[in-house]
């Protein structure tokens, strides 16, 4: 078989492959790599820093984890984190009841009730809810939400209520987004399915549809919360950063990213104290790579239900 | 029942309405044979009579071969099958034909004076009814080599019927009393030899269902 | 025929209850976008859009900071564009497919939902402390880069597999190398899905402010908009300065507080804010439509 | 077949040729195009009716207002008369009982994403059957009906979505049969299967029809003339022939149908 | 060439085969009738050899109309194409058969005695002959009506027969001498009937051809 | 056809019966299970041989392995000779040009998203034409051998995906005959077509075997009879018979052929 005579070939390499082939692969393998050390060196970093707390400082996991004495600045410092966990775990939990709901309802409605409508004012305004800057949702929260709840139901209004709130204004569009995803990644076939045996349009949506779209939606409210965990500026514009654990609502609390963000301009590097501040941060990688994962193994039963 | 099984039911009714149009056209060449035999006017009245009951039924096997042919498309072997029933009714019919013709020259013979029936005669009508009825159990049992013995019978009755043209001549010219009489005889052995023809035929196309390879047998 | 009452009337309740939510959902929104141009709409002039901000009396613009948040876009974008569409590649078309390429897909998966103060961390021990430059904007626009990498190198990934692996094939089928097939078939057939995924990432970039805060810093120098000499120190084009964004700027107005006008200019900068989400949305949608068109057709 | 009666299925009384379905100058329009034009036509109940003819000649949608999934289409308009069993189904009538009782079965196999119990089990779910007796026992009866029963009766908790393509297809067919319908519609319902799988089904055709009323849409030709009992030839959304399979495929009056089922159409 | 069209070239092929084995069978029966006039032994012998030729073109054509049906599955007009050629190849060639048959007797005649032909034998020949031509024409033409108006002459020919027979018994019994040949001569009698028979069943089946309906004309 | 001339397509020759493509104990494991046994075939020259079997019986994997597209396939492991001309194809060749050589259509419609023309000109651009000239002229002689020219030709520069399935495909041919293959794999190019597309596929199947070898696997029987001139019965992975299509369809000497191609298999 004779190679035609462009393509060259000098010695035992083929120029033509070599052009072609060898030299785009190359490059895109480069970058790819290059991409997923960027990641490990991250998480190196972090590993390395967020560890020092515990082995240099000889600061106990447990303590850091299930003490609620945070006295960092004391003769004797005392680093116990529970609190902004327990503020973290709160308000995300809070904004994912709140906002859940409403965005199943939501995602039904533009993929099931009014795709119409869906698709002309919905999705944009879903999309722009996603764009939003998480500064301005603490903006509007902390100029509007803020006040209201003052006014309301007394206290400073600084408080876990208003951190849930915006920040269920925020997950919302994501979970809403995916979940519409979910139901119209579903075929026409199990609608046309349902009505050819009489059934109404809303069993179909109760009784096939929900729960065929379900693993869709449960991405939809991992990710939600992944974000919701990790969100730091929307939620420290107004929930007041008081040291304690609530007790009710409209209580001011702390979160993990707030103190982050709060302290680590003030702490100088290699102090207990700062050492501390990348502890919470390593937590906050760790609990997002759980998230993601969480996230993906409902995502491969929906796969395998295709 | 499944569409495949209703293939096959139409294969198996294929096949036996092929067998009771057989076992029809045996009859009535028995009949005429017996008849000849017997020189009995009322059977071969009768047997002439059931002629129009073969006609319909080659009719409506034809009908049934095209129509499974149409919705069933058969190929290979089942098209063998089909395509052999659709050319064989022929044969067979026309046996019957011809028994039905010989049954009414007989009615005719009875009505002159009463003449001797030469042996061979009879031998050689009785040979006929055999190819016929070994014919048609090859058929039935898918029997290629059978088939292909009695299509080699035929070469006798042939022969027979030479002989036996040669012999009614004769005997016209030592009695041309009853010249009219032999030759109504003459033509019953010459049906007698077309219906051995028919056999041989038959027998061709059992052999074409069974190897799917059609050959003049004689 | 017998009638049947009971579900006939449980959708229309449900019918009725689902629009309820979905025009509850809509009127937020119009209230949340009508609020902050009403409150903002003395700030929306040209004197707010391009002066300098005024360190603690009223009257002060927010020029440098919008300046800011566009260049550190399109700085990072020239960094993550191409790396991030190249791993895209390599990661739809030439990883093995097996553990580790799972656990290394796993890994930027992680850092593409990574709390991006986490990532501002990163980067302000890298940026800004190991490389000695303090807080730069180039800084800011690596450390918002490693936040748009992973979004960018995945939207690609996805857009490049969801091209139909028969397309792939028939390409392959004619001779062509799997290059050739990458280039010449399957990016243009994954150009609007990566533009999508390139806009939402600009945009994100846009609003950013937590990564920000340790990287590019939250002051800026004094910027002389007729130098246009990228390496002199009062140059807005110099990449190696300090650079306060708008995100940035209104959470630290905020946190604060030292202007006597910084609910308006808070205000005023977030209607500025969301009027440029308006735009990147209307953007990605209008690219991606013309993309689409230019390649698609109905896809049958 | 012993086993069916096992399972305490009523043997069903073979009426014939009553006619079940009957329309009268039925016209269609999709907006402003015609799909189908002065449609005139009597099916009889207990036979197998094949609609045949050139694609985007409306036998779909003749299909379709025969249990009103017309009525999701939005600028779908129908005058004319569409009686079953004597009653106008486009008069003041409930389209959900309308839905049960004339089942349908698409072109591609669509279970639910649930068990196969539950698939069988849902149109009876949905009309108000509650007993778990009586649920076991239409599941049971409904998978042997479509022969169905021993290659699943191990994993009816089993997701649908696992088995074989025919066989999803007879579990659709199970899951009509469930709601106990007088005439079962079927759009294609073959094109998606292995010729195996093919066969299975028409088997089954062969045999629900001492049962039920079933009106196919195909496009194989051969598939209309070994199992339909009658033949529609639909063109451009008129049917211009109608009668015995045998008759149309051996002797057709119309030179457009001859022309059609013997290839010549252009 | 378009699928469509190859089915479409083998049905007009199968045609054409079909005219070409009928205009070999309309030679050899008008040579048959010619050798009879004219007593001509050579052009007999000819005709005679002619027929092994007809023979193989009927199993060829068998052949390739099963072949048809089972490559090309026709439904309808096409199928009854396909079905007629495939019986009336049949009947062709039985045509065939006894126009050589006839021919092997006039050289029998030829070498006896001469005998004075009734002028009868050879207006039933030329009927005969004239039915199969007409038959084949109809064919040509797809001509239902024109077969059944062939088929309608078969009763004339069946009488004529029935009137040859009887001077024929006439003349054997007047002249005893001759009478094997006047045997002779009455077996080619009967074969000029049958060759009537076969055309008949050729008209009928053109109408089937052209209508779908297959029922005896006669 | 006299168009075709025109285009200045040389007319090609019809060589008969030169056996192009030969396997020698040709055996494919895909992991542990064995898709191919000892296949020994040769395929003449300008003939469409049509391959048929039960679904899973190998044949798209026996197409695949005379363009060597089951290289991309990781666990997938190939003994034994396949010769093409004479050429060992998994000796020391360059499989670039091998399936430059050995063109493929795909079972559905696979245009590239791209206009008619750049779909057709792609191959030959692939391989380093780059006059306008030549690729015009390639482009319209293509289009003209599918016959699609006329269908298309005042809308070259439309997108691919706006035609019809039934084009798309013959697109696809074009698009394949464009880098002037010698011989075209086709694995079930109809089975996604409406009746008639489907035979102006195979209208342009006859066509094309002047120019090409044609190799198919088709699901469809009728399709194998009508338009090949030979046909393989795969089994499991093994040839069970390879002869004319007609002594196939007549009078196959296994049974085992004949109980498939008349449908007794089960
Ligand atoms: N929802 C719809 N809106 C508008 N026109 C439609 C709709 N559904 C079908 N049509 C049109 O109505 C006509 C008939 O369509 P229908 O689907 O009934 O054809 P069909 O005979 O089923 O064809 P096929 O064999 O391809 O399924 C076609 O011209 C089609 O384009
Ligand atoms: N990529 C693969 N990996 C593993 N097994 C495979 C692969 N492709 C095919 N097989 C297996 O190899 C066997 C033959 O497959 P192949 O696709 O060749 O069958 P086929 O005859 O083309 O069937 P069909 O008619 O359904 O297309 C099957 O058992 C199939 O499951
Ligand atoms: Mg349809
Ligand atoms: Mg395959
Ligand atoms: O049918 P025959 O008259 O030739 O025996």
């Amino acid at each position: 078989m004779a190679n035609p005579p462009s393509r060259k070939v000098l010695g035992r390499i083929n120029l033509y492959y070599w052009k072609h082939e060898n030299l785009g692969r190359g490059l895109v393998t480069g970058f790819g790599i290059f991409l997923a050390g960027l990641t490990l060196l991250m998480a190196g970093f972090l590993a390395v820093k967020g560890l020092s707390t515990f082995l240099v400082d000889h600061v106990s996991p447990l303590e850091f984890l299930f003490s609620t004495k945070w006295s960092p600045d004391a003769d004797v410092p005392a680093f116990g984190a529970l609190i902004f966990i327990v503020g973290s775990i709160l308000i995300s939990t809070l904004a994912l009841l709140i906002s859940t709901p409403f965005s199943i309802s939501t995602a039904m409605f533009v993929a099931e009730i009014s795709p119409n409508l869906g698709r002309k004012v919905l999705q944009p305004a879903i999309e722009i809810f996603v764009g939003i800057p998480s500064v301005v949702y603490g903006w509007i929260g902390l100029s509007v939400l803020v006040p209201f709840i003052r006014r309301s139901f007394g206290g400073l209004g600084f408080s876990l209520l208003a951190g849930s709130l915006v920040l269920a204004l925020m997950i919302f569009p994501t979970i809403t987004s995916l979940a519409a995803d979910a139901f119209r990644a579903l075929p026409t076939d199990f609608r046309e399915a349902s009505y050819a045996l009489g059934a109404t349009r809303w069993q179909t949506v109760r009784k096939v549809l929900l729960p065929a779209a379900m693993p869709g939606i449960l991405t939809g409210v991992v990710l939600g919360l992944a974000r919701a965990f990790g969100e730091a500026l929307a939620v420290q514009m107004v929930i007041g950063n008081m040291i304690r654990i609530p007790g009710k609502l409209t209580d001011a609390t702390v979160n993990l990213t707030s103190i982050i963000t709060m302290d680590m301009g003030n702490t100088a590097t290699g102090t207990p104290w700062n050492d501390v501040l990348w502890s919470m941060a390593l937590l906050l990688l760790m609990i997002s790579f759980l998230f993601i994962l969480l996230a993906r193994t409902t995502g491969q039963k929906r796969r395998s239900l295709k | 029942m499944t569409t495949r099984q209703v293939f096959e039911q139409d294969l198996i009714d294929l096949h036996t309405e092929i067998i009771r149009m057989g076992a029809l056209v045996e009859t009535a060449i028995a009949n005429a044979v017996t008849a000849l035999e017997t020189m009995d006017p009322e059977l071969a009245a009768a047997t002439s009579r059931a002629d129009d009951a073969i006609d319909d039924m080659e009719k409506s096997i034809e009908h049934f071969s095209l129509e499974i042919i149409a919705l069933q498309q058969p190929v290979a072997r089942d098209l063998r099958a089909v395509a052999s029933a659709l050319k064989l009714v022929t044969d067979l019919e026309r046996i019957a034909d011809h028994a039905s013709d010989i049954s009414e020259k007989i009615i005719v013979l009875c009505s002159m004076k009463r003449i001797v029936l030469p042996h061979q005669v009879v031998t050689m009508a009785n040979l006929a009814k055999q190819m016929v009825r070994g014919s048609l159990d090859s058929y039935v049992s898918r029997d290629a080599v059978r088939a292909a013995e009695v299509a080699r019978s035929d070469d006798r009755v042939d022969e027979l019927y030479e002989r036996i043209k040669n012999e009614l001549v004769h005997l016209m010219s030592v009695d041309p009393e009853n010249i009219a009489a032999h030759v109504e005889l003459l033509l019953i052995c010459k049906y007698f030899e077309r219906i051995a023809d028919h056999a041989t035929n038959v027998a061709e196309w059992v052999v074409f269902l069974v190897n799917g390879d059609h050959r003049n047998l004689n | 025929m017998r009638r049947r009452i009971r579900p006939q009337i449980t959708d229309r309740i449900a019918t009725a209850t689902l629009y309820l939510v979905a025009g509850a959902f809509v009127l937020l929104l119009v209230a949340f976008v009508g609020y902050f141009l009403y409150s903002g709409r003395s700030e929306l002039n040209f004197k707010f859009l391009f002066t300098e901000p005024a360190f603690s009396t009223a009257g002060g613009g927010i020029g440098p900071e919008l300046f800011n948040s566009i260049y550190l876009v399109f700085l990072s974008g020239l960094i993550s564009v191409p790396i991030g569409i190249a791993a895209g590649i390599y990661f739809a078309e030439y990883a093995k497919p097996g553990r580790l390429t799972d656990f290394l897909r796993l890994s930027i998966e992680t850092l593409s939902s990574l709390p991006s103060i986490v990532v501002g961390l990163f980067g302000f021990l890298v940026f800004v402390i190991l490389t000695g430059w303090k807080f730069t904007l180039m800084g800011g626009a690596l450390a918002v880069t490693i936040l748009n990498l992973p979004v960018i190198a995945r939207t690609s990934e996805d857009a490049i597999r969801s091209v139909p692996e028969s397309i792939k094939e028939g390409s392959l089928a004619l001779g062509a190398t799997r290059w050739q097939t990458i280039v010449r078939v399957l990016l243009p057939s994954a150009l609007p899905g990566i533009v999508t995924g390139i806009i939402i990432a600009s945009g994100r970039a846009f609003g950013e402010a937590a990564t920000l805060l340790y990287t590019a810093g939250m002051s800026s120098p004094r910027l002389d908009f007729t130098n246009w000499n990228p390496i002199s120190a009062t140059s807005p084009l110099n990449p190696f300065r300090p650079a306060e964004t708008l995100a940035v700027y209104i959470w630290k107005i905020n946190s604060e507080g030292l202007v006597p006008d910084a609910r308006q200019i808070a205000d005023g900068a977030s209607a500025v804010l969301i009027l440029a989400v308006l735009a990147f949305n209307l953007l990605a949608r209008f690219l991606s439509r013309l993309l689409g068109r230019r390649f698609g057709g109905s896809r049958s | 077949m012993d086993k069916v009666d096992a399972c305490g299925c009523a043997d069903p009384v073979v009426e014939t040729d009553r006619v079940i379905v009957r329309t009268e100058k039925l016209n269609l329009h999709y907006g402003k195009l015609q799909a189908l034009k002065d449609i005139g036509v009597e099916l009889p109940a207990n036979r197998i009716n094949a609609l045949i003819g050139p694609s985007g000649c409306g036998k779909s949608t003749f299909l379709k207002t025969l249990n009103r999934m017309n009525d999701l289409i939005l600028d779908c308009r129908i005058d004319g008369r569409v009686y079953i069993d004597d009653v106008d189904i486009y008069g003041d009538i409930d389209v959900v009982d309308l839905r049960r009782r004339v089942g349908m079965v698409f072109q591609k196999p669509n279970p639910f994403p649930m068990s196969i119990y539950d698939n069988v089990a849902y149109g009876p779910r949905t009309h108000g059957t509650k007993s778990k007796t009586v649920l076991d026992e239409i599941v049971e009866c409904s998978l042997r009906r479509t022969a169905l029963w021993d290659e699943v009766k191990d994993r009816l908790r089993a997701s649908a979505l696992g088995i074989s393509g025919g066989q999803q297809q007879r579990l659709c067919i199970a899951r009509t049969i469930a709601v106990d319908p007088e005439i079962i519609l079927m759009d294609e319902p073959t094109s998606a299967l292995d010729p195996q799988s093919t066969l299975k089904i028409e088997d089954l055709m062969t045999e629900l029809k001492k049962s039920y009323t079933i009106v196919i849409v195909t496009h194989n030709m051969q598939q209309a003339a070994r199992v339909s009992d009658n033949t529609a030839f639909f063109l451009i959304g008129e049917v211009v022939e109608y009668g015995p399979t045998s008759r149309i495929f051996n002797q057709p009056t119309e030179k457009r149908t001859e022309d059609y089922i013997s290839g010549r159409f252009s």
